[in-house]
């Protein structure tokens, strides 16, 4: 193991500060060592007070994204050394109310994004050549998002229009419309077919690049508008 | 649920703003192609535009022309303002202010078309 | 809604240090019960070991010869949570594989074990665990079925947090306890610095418990009393692609890397175990790397190649007294200390569990709590569903 | 409740000009942002053409003035920008049109890149009319 020295810029503020700023701190890496490993040494060996969201360290829980040098990334599995910049700046996501230092509040996204009633798991794709287990109930597993916000982040008409139902939520809608299970997917295409919802995005696809689950939000939204349209054109056409 | 929403507006729209699109290459294209190209050396002098719009099929496709661009420019420039996030009232204004200056645009047009004689 | 420094005459105050899986089930608990609940975590709740752990909804199976006291509370907590928590698991069952001869002579123990401990069990031929997971070593002797499953570690907890706060319970990630304040041999609250403001103040309490898992002897320490917790990690490996439907368990006595849980785009190999001192000191050694990727590959040869995707460590608060050496000699079953029988009033820790068992921690605990309170209120959390994860957040 | 009277307090900051931040942002956001400039840059020219073909109305010498001066080769680099950004902006459109009905989702890179070179040569071919006509 290669270690060097790395300069973290991070970006600092505090609830009743007048402005946030910049601090800089030296972490030691090696060819391991992820943007959230070197975080969690700044706050134990140089500033406790350094506030961050993290939890599984895997990318499954979705809590640690963060921008890192400008790029939407889950800090967790994204490599300094692979980064190759001698200084690595570590910042909040957009277009999200700042709590403190890093940490975002995700409220105001679980508001719209719950209301697109996407349940935690979905049916489950079995290996090829696999059979269903005898005596299991459910064949389910969880779904792809981690609601990890890094699409709102990167979206360049989140950032314009708090409005904007925005690529998380409209891509859970069109999983619900793929697999209702319960749920109403009429309702939901007839919330999504409006000027803040799937009509609003202009296809920039930043969505789908930084998404870390391969969820394609960018392809989901326009899958949507894909179903209206041939809605509308049969709706036309019926009636003509 | 949110309902904040103008219906179904917003797909027809989007669709028709993608349909004008397409259907600008074709006008933008003859548009060029005959200003510049068709007409000898293209339309250099009054008289050239002149003997140019003296025909009414012409006429009609300039006039479809400049009714097709102003709807696509107008819905562009709407969209730009709606990512803004205007709001309810905003998007009245925005509305009916498109509305309006595009109307203009294809009357001053139209009326220009036979200013020229 | 409990505001700094606001004096609760109505009824009893607790506060819970730790914002992981116990914090949240007992916060959770005591709500339910009536008592108002302020739950202080250091940094975002779930981050230090609850949201670490491989996913894995234990059916007990993997104790049931070393540790049935575990194994048992397992299968319990398992059967209740699938109850109160719909939705939350990928309920896909386990298979413990038998790859080698050694693994095979282990079956009648494992079979005997998982009998005593109520672990219902189906014993497949070699033809049909490939059929179901067509991935398995070609090797495979036989395989047994169990009722595991997947989680999801840091959304089902949320689950527990959001209930509590429907409830009434206030919920202060980034805050961190930095010291307790006491009267004499009694605790009476803690002093905490808010990390969102940077601004330190004093909370009251009734009781304070203890939850902070792998910390919870660094917390005792400011009462001046001790807990026998060893914090004793382990590498975790997760690999993109899901390379099996149920989770796959090694046949044989627990050891390194025999277990993979199918999570989500990925596949997760745990774990190794080792004890240290300190649990904010996590190393990721390569060779443990190295090693899930070999013991993996044991029982689905395709891991060997698969794509990594992360390497990370958790340390498990086991109950033990120091000079383990590995961690696997060391329970998981868990246990609340009321530090009145050291002198120390007001005061009480839970620790040791593991995540499957969070809900029966924080019901010996709320007992605990609410007899020192000399209350009369009954656990309802067996039966009380859970609010959906995005509640904790709206 | 996760103190919300400290959290609600405050708002996300908007950001009108987000859509032009493309720093660290892929080939997707750059097109979408070069489409609006050309978009607006289009909107402006149709304004100015419109209002210099009311010199139309003003009689031939106007007219002709006008031409002499359009015919300057000063003139010339700002009709090769013209057909720039016609050419991009027609024919990414022609893309996103697609794209947003969901033909081609996936590739729409390989679209974005194909559609570029076809730009490239018509701009050429163009700009070569522009010199020789």
């Amino acid at each position: 193991m290669t270690e060097k020295n790395v300069q973290f810029k991070v970006f600092r503020y505090k609830q009743g500060d007048t402005a946030p700023h910049y601090d800089t701190f030296t972490v030691t890496v090696n060819e391991r060592t992820t943007v959230l490993d070197a975080l969690e040494a700044i706050r134990r060996d140089q500033d406790g007070t350094l506030t961050f969201r993290h939890s599984c360290h895997h990318a499954s829980c979705g809590t640690c994204g963060m921008r890192v040098n400008g790029k939407e990334v889950l800090a967790c599995v994204t490599n300094v050394m692979e980064l190759g910049t001698p200084e690595v700046v570590v910042e909040p996501l957009q277009n999200a109310p700042i709590i403190s230092d890093l940490v975002v509040d995700m409220g105001g996204f679980y508001e719209t994004f719950s209301q697109a009633h996407l349940p935690l798991i979905r049916e489950s794709e079995y290996l090829p050549e696999s059979d269903v287990a005898e005596g299991v109930p459910f064949h389910m597993r969880l779904e792809s998002c981690l609601e990890c916000g890094l699409c709102l982040s990167a979206c360049p008409v989140v950032g314009t229009d708090p409005e904007y139902l925005g690529p998380a939520t409209l891509a859970a809608v069109w999983r619900v419309v793929q697999e209702p299970r319960g749920e109403d997917p009429e309702a939901l295409l007839a919330w999504v077919d409006s000027e803040q919802g799937c009509w609003r995005c202009h296809a920039a696809m930043e969505c789908t690049e930084v998404c870390p689950s391969n969820v394609d939000p960018g392809g989901a939204i326009m899958a949507l508008r894909g179903e209206l349209t041939r809605r509308k054109i049969g709706h036309l056409l019926g009636q003509g | 649920m949110n309902t904040k929403q103008s219906g179904t507006w917003a797909g027809t729209l989007w669709l028709l703003q993608a349909l004008s699109g397409l259907l600008l290459i074709l006008l933008l294209g003859s548009h060029m192609i005959v200003n510049h190209y068709v007409v000898e050396r293209g339309l250099r002098t009054y008289q050239d535009v002149v003997n140019y719009l003296s025909h009414p099929w012409v006429v009609a496709w300039e006039i479809l022309f400049l009714v097709v661009v102003t709807f696509h420019a107008a819905l562009g420039v709407r969209s730009i303002l709606l990512d803004l996030g205007p709001g309810k009232g905003g998007r009245r204004i925005i509305n009916w202010g498109i509305t309006l200056l595009g109307l203009f645009a294809v009357l001053y047009g139209v009326w220009l078309t036979f200013q020229i004689k | 809604m409990v505001k700094e420094g606001e004096i609760i005459m109505a009824n009893y105050h607790v506060v819970i240090i730790g914002g992981g899986g116990t914090g949240a089930a007992l916060a959770h608990d005591l709500a339910l019960r009536g008592v108002r609940v302020t739950v202080v975590e250091r940094g975002e709740v779930t981050s230090g070991t609850t949201g670490r752990h491989h996913g894995l909804l234990h059916s007990g199976a993997r104790y049931a010869v070393k540790d049935q006291e575990s194994a048992k509370e397992c299968i319990q907590e398992n059967m209740i949570l699938r109850k109160i928590a719909p939705g939350s698991f990928e309920l896909n069952d386990g298979l413990f594989v038998a790859i080698t001869e050694e693994d095979l002579a282990y079956y009648d123990d494992f079979m005997e074990g998982c009998a005593v401990c109520g672990i219902p069990t189906r014993t497949l031929t070699r033809e049909e665990a490939l059929r179901l997971e067509p991935n398995l070593n070609p090797e495979v002797k036989l395989a047994v079925q169990v009722p595991d499953g997947t989680m999801d570690a840091m959304r089902l907890v949320l689950r527990f947090f959001a209930t509590a706060k429907h409830n009434g319970a206030v919920i202060k990630p980034f805050t961190e306890v930095i010291s307790l304040n006491m009267e004499g041999k009694t605790v009476t609250g803690v002093h905490v610095r808010d990390h969102t403001t940077g601004k330190e103040y004093d909370i009251g309490a009734d009781i304070v418990v203890n939850a902070a898992g792998p910390w919870a002897e660094k917390i005792a320490r400011m009462a001046g009393v001790d807990v026998p917790v060893q914090p004793s990690p382990g590498v975790l490996v997760a690999v993109w692609g899901r390379y099996n439907n149920m989770v796959i368990n090694r046949l044989h006595r627990s050891g390194d890397g025999d277990i993979i849980v199918p999570q989500r785009e990925l596949s997760i190999i745990g774990t190794s175990s080792w004890v240290v001192d300190d649990p904010d000191q996590l190393e990721v050694p390569e060779e443990h790397i190295q090693l899930m990727y070999e013991k993996g590959a044991e029982m689905i040869p395709a891991i060997k190649h698969a794509k990594m995707r992360a390497a990370w460590s958790a340390a498990r608060p086991l109950i033990g007294s120091r000079g383990a050496t590995t961690g696997r000699e060391l329970s998981r079953t868990f246990k609340c200390f009321d530090h009145a029988d050291e002198g120390v009033e007001g005061f009480v820790t839970i620790t040791g569990g593991k995540a499957t068992t969070a809900r029966a921690m924080a019901e010996t605990t709320a007992d605990v709590v609410v007899r020192k309170l000399g209350l009369d209120a009954p656990c309802r959390t067996r039966e009380v569903v859970l609010l959906p994860h995005t509640a904790y957040y709206t | 409740m996760l103190d919300t009277t400290r959290f609600n307090t405050r708002r996300r900051q908007r950001r009108p000009g987000a859509w032009l931040h493309l720093k660290g942002r892929h080939v997707g956001a750059w097109a979408f942002a070069l489409n609006r400039l050309a978009g607006l840059g289009l909107v402006l020219y149709l304004i100015l053409h419109l209002f210099v073909l009311s010199l139309l109305a003003k009689g031939p010498r106007a007219w002709d003035d006008f031409v002499a001066l359009a015919k300057s080769p000063l003139i010339l680099p700002l009709d090769v920008i013209l057909l720039a950004g016609i050419l991009y902006h027609g024919l990414n459109g022609v893309r996103i049109a697609l794209i947003g009905v969901g033909i081609g989702v996936r590739q729409h890179k390989t679209m974005f890149w194909t559609l570029m070179v076809i730009v490239a040569v018509l701009l050429a071919v163009g700009t070569w009319g522009f010199i020789t006509v």
